[in-house]
C-alpha cells in the first residue's frame, strides 16, 4: 500500500518489470523501518537496522550478503521467528510475529524431524493441512522424486548424507506448497550438477504457480538466475545497501547459460563491489 | 440367630492386628462369619494404633483394635469412637529388656543409658510410667525411637543398653544376653495399665446395637475356647504369628484374655458410667502423656467416661 | 547396549550372589537379617507352594502389579500431557509448578494419613499414594524435555501449519520421547518405592505387605524373597521399557 | 521462566491458601486431620518460641538440612562420574547397572533395617538411606544424558586431541549439564522424599522425625507445619537449583 | 609403502608432480581396497565399494562427488569415525579406527561445543595438548581474526549467524595445527567474498607448514584452485572414478584468477563431465 521500496510485479514468464508499488496489487511482504536488536542491556547487538522492503505476489527476492551481515535475521523476521525492536512488518495483510502455513521456510540447516523418515517428513505440512491419505502420498513421493531423493523414502533423517537432508528439507517445504516461501541458503550443501538441478526445479516451481519467494544464497551467479529482483544487506548494523530488479532474470535456462549471456560479467562485477560495500 | 430383633449390617469392616487374642483368633476360625451368615464380614489388617485411629475416623472401618494408648489420644482427640472391648490386658508380652554387659538391675539404672521404644506406643507408655514410678527423671535417659526390628538390628550393634519391646523382638533380645527388668504386667500391677483395645465407630454402635453385642459374645466364645484348651487354639495362630506351636502358646499366655463378664467388673469397663476404671486408665494415660508433653491437652474424665459403650 | 553385553551383566549378578553366599557361609553377619542363599531359596519354594499368609504369591505380586499397574497408566495419561502442556506455555508452569514443586518432596508418609482420610483403606488411597509419587518425576522430566527442544524445530512445524494441537501430539510429544523414556523409567522407580509405603495401610496381600509383615515377625527368608521378587519384577519393567525405547527411537543422539 | 511470570504462582498459591481457609472454615473435612491455616499459625509461632519436644526449630530444620546436605554432596560425587562413565562405556553400564536397577525399585523401609545393622542408629544410617534414595535416579538420569549426546561432538572432541579422562570432564560433563540437572532436581526430590522414612529410626530432631512424632499423636497442626515447612524448604532449594541452571547452561534448547 | 594409487609428492611451492609412490616419503594416509556398508541385514546399504587410495605428506586432496555419493563417508573413515567393512586403512603408520589428534576435521556442520565462546571453543584441541595459556590465548585470538571472528570471541556458538559458525569450527581445527587436515565442505556456507578470503588463508597455511589436507567441496573451481590433486566419486556403491593431479595446482593466487587461466575451462568441463559419469 504504501510508496516506500520498489515493488516489482511479473509481467510475462521470468521477466521483470520495475515500478513503484502499484495499488493494482498490494504488496505480499511489507516491512517497514524496521531494527533488529539481540540481547539486552550490555550485551545487546544491532544487527539489522531501519529495514524497508516491499515484496509483490509472485516475485523471487534473492538476498546475498556478507556471511554475519544480517540475511537469515531478517528472514526469521518474515518467518514471525523473531519480533522486530522497532519498525513493522506485514505478511499477506496482518502483521507479522509468528510462523505460519502460509509462509514457508527453508532453514540454512535441514532442521528435519529425526524421529520421521523422509517420506512422513514431507507429507508433515499436508498432514498438517488435512490433505487424505492417498492424496498426501502421492504429492509426497512425487516432490521427493522431485530433489532427487526417490529411492530414500524410507530412510531416517539422520541415515541421509548432508546435502541429501538439505535436499529433503527442501522436499518438505515445497510439498505443503505455501504462497510464500522462505529459503535460508537452500543449496548451500549440494555439489554443481544437483545444485543445478534444483534450481531448475525452483524456478519452473515458481514460474508455474507463481508463489513468492525470499531467497537467500551467497552465490551470485544463483542470484542472477533466479531472482527477479535482488537485494544487498551492508554494514553492521545491516540495512539494504542494494535493492534493484535483476535486468539478467528470465534471460537463461540455466547457470551455465546465463554465464555466457553479455552483461552477465558487468552485473556479476556490480553484485560482487556492493557485497564489498561497508 | 439374629433373633433378638436389632438388625443386622449388610456389611462390617473390621480392623485388627495380628496380637495373639481373641480377635484373631475369632478371624483364623472364621467364627464371625459362622455367627453371621447374611452379613459380609471384612477383614482388615493394621499395623498400628494410628492407622486404625485414620481409618475409623475416615469412615473406612467400623469396628478397629488399637492399644491404649492411640485409643486415649484418638478419645482426647474426639474420635467419634466407642471403647466396647478389652481384647487383652497386656502382661509380659511387652517388657524392658537390658544387655547383661550394660550393669542393669533395676530402673533406676537406666540413667545415663539407652533406651529404644517405638514411640507412641503401649511400650512407650509403660517406659515412661516406669520411669516414673521409680522416680527417674526421663531427661536423664536417652530414649530412643526404633522399629522392633531396628531394635533388635541396633541391639546386636550394641548400639542400646535396653529396650521396651514386644514380641517377637523381645524373645530375641532375652535370647542374646538380655534379661527382662520389668514387664507391663508388673506395670499393670501399679496402676500402669496397658491394653489393646476395641473399639467401634460411634454411628455404627448406634445403627447396630445388636451386631455389637453379638460379637462380643463371638469374642466370649474365643476366650473360652483358648481357656478350654490353649494347645489347639496355639496350634491355629501360630502360621499367622509366624511361628511355631509351643512360641505362639508361651506369646498367648503373655497376654491376659478376659471374657466380657470379666470386663464388667468396675476395675476394668464397669457397667456404671462414672464407675469404669479403664476410664481412668485412658485418662491418666492422657494425662501422663501431657505431663511428657507428648500431647498439649487432655480432657476430663467424663469424656473418656463417655467413651466406654454400654 | 544391555543386551550387547549380557555376559557381563550375568557375570557380575554371579559374582554377586557368591559373595552373599561366601558370607552367610562365614557368618559374617547374622542370618538373622541376611539370611544365606540356602534358606532364601526354601523360603520361595515353601510360599511357591503354599503361599504366605493365606494367598499365593501370585495373588500377593498380582495385587501389586494391579496397583502399581493402575497407578502407572494415571501418571502416564497425566504427567505426560501436564509435562508437554507446562513445558510449552510458561504460565501454566507457572501456575502449576508451585503446587508440583511443593508436594513433590514430601515424604509419601508424611501425606499417606490424608489420603487414607479421603480415599478410605481400599485399594484407591493406595493408588492414589503410588500415583503421586511417580506424577512428579515423569512430569520433570517432560517439562524439562519441552525446554530443551530445539526452538527452531518447533518454529519449522508451525511454518508448516501445525496448530497447537497438532504441534503436541506431532513435534513436541515424539521430541521428548528420550526424556520421557527416562522420565518413565525415574517415576517407575519412585511408585515402586512408594509401595511398601503404600502397603502399609490395611492390606493384606501384595509383595510390599509380604516384606513389611515378615519383617514384623523377623522372617528374614521371606523378607529376601520378597525383596528379590521386587526387585527382579522391576528389572523386567525396566528392561522393557529399555526395549521398547531401542526399537522407537533408534535416532537418539544422532544429529538430525 | 519461574521468575518472570512470579505474579502467577502467587496468585496461584493465595488461591490455594483461600481454598483451604474456606474449606475448613466451612468444616467440610475433619478439622482434626485438616486443621485451620489459623491453627496451623498457632502451632508455627508456638513451636517457634517453644520448640516441639526438647529442641527448638532452627535444630529440627538443621538437623534434617545437615543429613540431606550430607547425602547429597555424597550423590553428586558418586552418581554424576559413575553416570558418565557408564553411559560411555557400555561395558561399565552392563557390569554396573544390574545392580542399581535392582535396588533403585527397593522401598527405603525394606532394607533400612540392614542399613541399621551396619551402620548402627546414628546419623550415618540415615545418610546412608537418603544417599541411596538419590542415587539410582541421578545416575539414570546421567547415563541417559550420555547416550544421548551427539556422536560427532565426541568424535570431533578426541580428533582435537582429548583424552579419556578431560573427554569426561571437558565435553561429556558440560554435554550432560541439562540433564545433570534435571537429575539433581529429581534426586533432590527423592532424598528428601526418604528423609521422614530416615528419621524414622532413633531420631530426636529433624522435621521428618517430628512429622511422624506428631502424627502418632494426631497433632495434625504440628504435621502441617512440618510439611509445609519441608516443602518451601524444598522449593527454596529447587529455585535455586534452577538459577544456577539459567545461569550456568543459557543455551539450553539452541542449535549448537 | 605399497605401489598401488598415485602418491603425489611436493617440489616447490602449489607445484604437484605426479609420481608412483617413492620409497622415499611413504603415504600418511593409506587406503587399501576398503568397502563400507551401513545398517545390517536388510536394511544394509553399501556405500564405499574398493576404495584405494594414498596420499603422500603435504598433499592437497579434494575430493568431488554427487551429493550422497559417499564423500563425507570416506572422510569419516579416514577420521577414524567409522570402520571399514573390509580392506584396510593406515594413518600416519597406523591402521585407523579411532579419532586422533594427528588427524584435524572439520565437520559439514559446524558442530561447535555450545558451552563453550568461539575463543575457548578456538582454544580446545591446545588446551588438549597442554599448550599454556598465554600461548594458548595468542592463537586463539590468531586464528579467530584470521578467519573474520575477531570481535566475536566472547560470543557462544547459538549467538553466530551459519557461516560465522562453520568459520569458528574451521579456527578451532587449524588453532590446533593437526599433521593431518580432514575438511568436508568447510566453505559451503560462506558469501563469495569470505568464501575467497578463507581459500587464501587455507592455501596460505597449507604451503607455510606443508600440512596433509583432504578436502571435500561441491564447488569445481575451489577444487582447481586448492587442490595438488583431485579425486572423484562415482556410482552407487562409490569408487573412485577419477584420480589424477591438477594441472592448475599453483597456477593463480585467486578463484577469480584461476578462470582467466588458459586450461581452465577444459579442466572444468572435464571434471564435471566425471562428476555426471555413473
Ligand atoms: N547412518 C547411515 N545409515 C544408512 N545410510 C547412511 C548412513 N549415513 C550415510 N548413509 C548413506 O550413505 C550415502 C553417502 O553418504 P555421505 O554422507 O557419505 O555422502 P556425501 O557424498 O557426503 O554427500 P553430501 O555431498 O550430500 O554431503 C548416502 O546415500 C546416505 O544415505
Ligand atoms: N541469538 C543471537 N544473539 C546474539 N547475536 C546473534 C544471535 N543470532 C545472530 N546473532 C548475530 O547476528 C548477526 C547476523 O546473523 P545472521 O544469522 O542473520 O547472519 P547471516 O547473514 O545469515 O550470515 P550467514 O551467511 O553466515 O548465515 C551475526 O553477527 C550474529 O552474531
Ligand atoms: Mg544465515
Ligand atoms: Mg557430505
Amino acid at each position: 500500500m504504501t510508496l516506500s521500496g520498489i515493488a516489482i510485479t511479473m509481467t510475462d514468464r521470468g521477466e521483470a518489470l520495475a515500478s513503484p508499488s502499484s495499488p493494482a496489487s498490494p504488496p505480499v511482504v511489507s516491512v517497514q523501518g524496521v531494527d533488529l536488536t539481540y540481547g539486552r542491556g550490555k550485551s545487546a547487538k544491532q544487527v539489522l537496522s531501519d529495514i524497508s522492503l516491499d515484496i509483490g505476489e509472485g516475485e523471487f527476492v534473492v538476498a546475498l550478503g556478507a556471511s554475519g551481515s544480517g540475511k537469515t535475521s531478517l528472514l526469521r523476521l518474515l518467518a514471525g521467528y523473531e519480533r522486530a525492536s522497532a519498525g513493522r512488518i506485514d505478511i499477506l495483510d496482518a502483521a507479522a510475529g509468528a510462523p505460519r502455513p502460509e509462509v514457508g521456510v527453508v532453514f540454512q540447516h535441514a532442521n528435519l524431524f529425526p524421529w520421521l523418515t523422509i517420506r512422513r517428513n514431507a507429507e508433515f505440512g499436508l498432514l498438517m493441512q488435512r490433505v487424505g491419505k492417498r492424496e498426501r502420498e502421492r504429492i509426497a513421493a512425487e516432490t521427493i522424486a522431485q530433489v532427487g531423493l526417490g529411492d530414500y523414502g524410507h530412510y531416517l533423517p539422520y541415515q541421509l548424507s548432508g546435502g541429501m537432508k538439505q535436499r529433503a528439507a527442501i522436499a518438505r517445504t515445497l510439498a505443503a506448497d505455501p504462497r510464500i516461501v522462505l529459503m535460508d541458503e537452500p543449496f548451500g550443501a549440494l555439489d554443481a550438477i544437483t545444485r543445478e538441478h534444483l534450481q531448475s526445479l525452483v524456478k519452473s516451481l515458481w514460474q508455474q504457480k507463481r508463489r513468492t519467494f525470499f531467497f537467500i544464497t551467497h552465490d551470485v551467479d544463483e542470484a542472477l538466475y533466479l531472482g527477479t529482483r535482488i537485494i544487498v544487506l551492508n554494514g553492521s548494523p545491516a540495512r539494504i545497501g542494494t535493492d534493484r530488479p535483476n535486468p539478467l532474470s528470465g534471460e537463461a535456462d540455466s547457470v551455465t547459460r546465463l554465464r555466457q549471456i553479455p552483461g552477465y560479467a558487468a552485473e556479476r562485477e556490480f553484485l560482487l563491489a556492493s557485497l564489498e560495500s561497508p | 440367630s439374629s433373633s433378638s430383633g436389632g438388625k443386622l449390617p449388610k456389611e462390617v469392616t473390621i480392623g485388627y492386628q495380628i496380637i495373639p487374642n481373641a480377635e484373631l483368633l475369632v478371624k483364623t476360625k472364621g467364627l464371625a462369619e459362622k455367627q453371621f451368615p447374611d452379613t459380609r464380614i471384612n477383614w482388615k489388617a493394621f499395623d498400628s494404633g494410628r492407622d486404625v485411629n485414620t481409618a475409623i475416623a475416615s469412615g473406612s472401618i467400623d469396628l478397629g483394635l488399637a492399644g491404649s494408648v492411640p485409643v486415649s489420644i484418638g478419645v482426647a482427640n474426639k474420635l467419634p469412637y466407642k471403647v466396647y472391648f478389652l481384647h487383652d490386658i497386656i502382661g509380659d508380652a511387652e517388657s524392658l529388656a537390658v544387655r547383661n554387659e550394660s550393669n542393669i538391675a533395676s530402673v533406676k539404672d537406666l540413667q545415663g543409658k539407652k533406651v529404644a521404644t517405638p514411640f507412641g506406643s503401649t511400650a512407650h507408655f509403660s517406659l515412661l510410667s516406669a520411669l516414673k514410678l521409680e522416680g527417674v527423671d526421663p531427661k536423664t535417659v536417652t530414649i530412643l525411637d526404633l522399629q522392633p526390628q531396628d531394635i533388635l538390628a541396633a541391639w546386636q550393634r550394641k548400639d542400646i543398653d535396653a529396650a521396651f519391646v514386644w514380641n517377637p523382638v523381645l524373645a530375641k533380645l532375652t535370647a542374646e544376653g538380655g534379661s527382662v527388668v520389668v514387664s507391663a504386667q508388673q506395670l499393670a500391677d501399679q496402676g500402669a495399665i496397658t491394653a489393646d483395645v476395641g473399639i467401634v465407630r460411634a454411628k455404627f454402635a448406634e445403627d447396630y446395637p445388636e451386631f455389637v453385642k453379638q460379637y462380643v459374645s463371638v469374642l466370649d466364645s474365643a476366650v473360652q475356647a483358648y481357656r478350654d484348651n490353649p494347645d489347639d487354639v496355639a496350634a491355629t495362630l501360630a502360621p499367622i504369628l509366624s511361628t511355631d506351636k509351643d512360641d505362639a502358646l508361651a506369646q498367648t499366655k503373655q497376654l491376659v484374655w478376659l471374657t466380657s463378664a470379666e470386663q464388667a467388673d468396675a476395675k476394668y469397663l464397669g457397667t456404671e458410667k462414672d464407675k469404669s476404671g479403664f476410664a481412668d486408665v485412658l485418662r491418666q494415660t492422657g494425662e501422663f502423656l501431657v505431663e511428657q508433653k507428648q500431647i498439649p491437652a487432655a480432657p476430663e474424665l467424663s469424656v473418656y467416661q463417655e467413651a466406654i459403650l454400654r | 547396549m544391555f543386551t550387547r553385553h549380557w555376559r557381563l551383566s550375568v557375570a557380575a549378578i554371579a559374582a554377586a550372589l557368591a559373595l552373599w553366599w561366601g558370607v552367610t557361609k562365614l557368618e559374617w553377619v547374622n542370618p538373622l537379617f541376611v539370611p544365606s542363599p540356602a534358606s532364601v531359596w526354601n523360603a520361595f519354594v515353601e510360599i511357591c507352594r503354599e503361599g504366605y499368609k493365606g494367598s499365593s504369591l501370585l495373588v500377593h505380586a498380582g495385587a501389586s502389579l494391579k496397583r502399581l499397574g493402575t497407578a502407572f497408566l494415571i501418571i502416564l495419561a497425566t504427567a505426560i500431557p501436564l509435562g508437554l502442556i507446562s513445558g510449552f506455555f510458561i504460565r501454566v508452569r507457572a501456575l502449576v509448578e508451585p503446587f508440583i514443586e511443593f508436594y513433590r518432596p514430601l515424604p509419601p508418609l508424611a501425606y499417606y494419613t490424608l489420603l487414607v482420610l479421603w480415599l478410605g483403606i481400599g485399594d484407591s488411597s493406595k493408588i492414589a499414594l503410588l500415583t503421586l509419587a511417580g506424577f512428579a518425576p515423569l512430569y520433570i522430566a517432560v517439562a524439562s524435555g519441552v525446554v530443551r527442544i530445539p526452538q527452531d524445530r518447533i518454529n519449522g512445524a508451525r511454518s508448516l501449519g501445525a496448530s497447537r494441537a497438532r504441534l503436541f501430539t506431532r513435534v513436541i510429544f515424539p521430541s521428548c520421547l528420550p526424556d520421557i523414556f527416562t522420565g518413565v523409567r525415574t517415576a517407575l522407580g519412585m511408585t515402586y518405592t512408594t509401595l511398601v509405603a503404600a502397603e502399609m495401610v490395611a492390606a493384606e496381600s501384595g509383595l510390599g505387605w509380604m516384606v513389611l509383615d515378615a519383617s514384623k515377625f523377623l522372617r528374614s527368608d521371606v523378607i529376601f524373597v520378597g525383596i528379590i521378587l521386587m526387585g527382579v519384577i522391576a528389572v523386567l519393567i525396566d528392561l522393557s521399557i529399555r526395549w521398547l525405547e531401542r526399537s522407537q527411537v533408534p535416532w537418539i543422539g544422532k544429529d538430525s
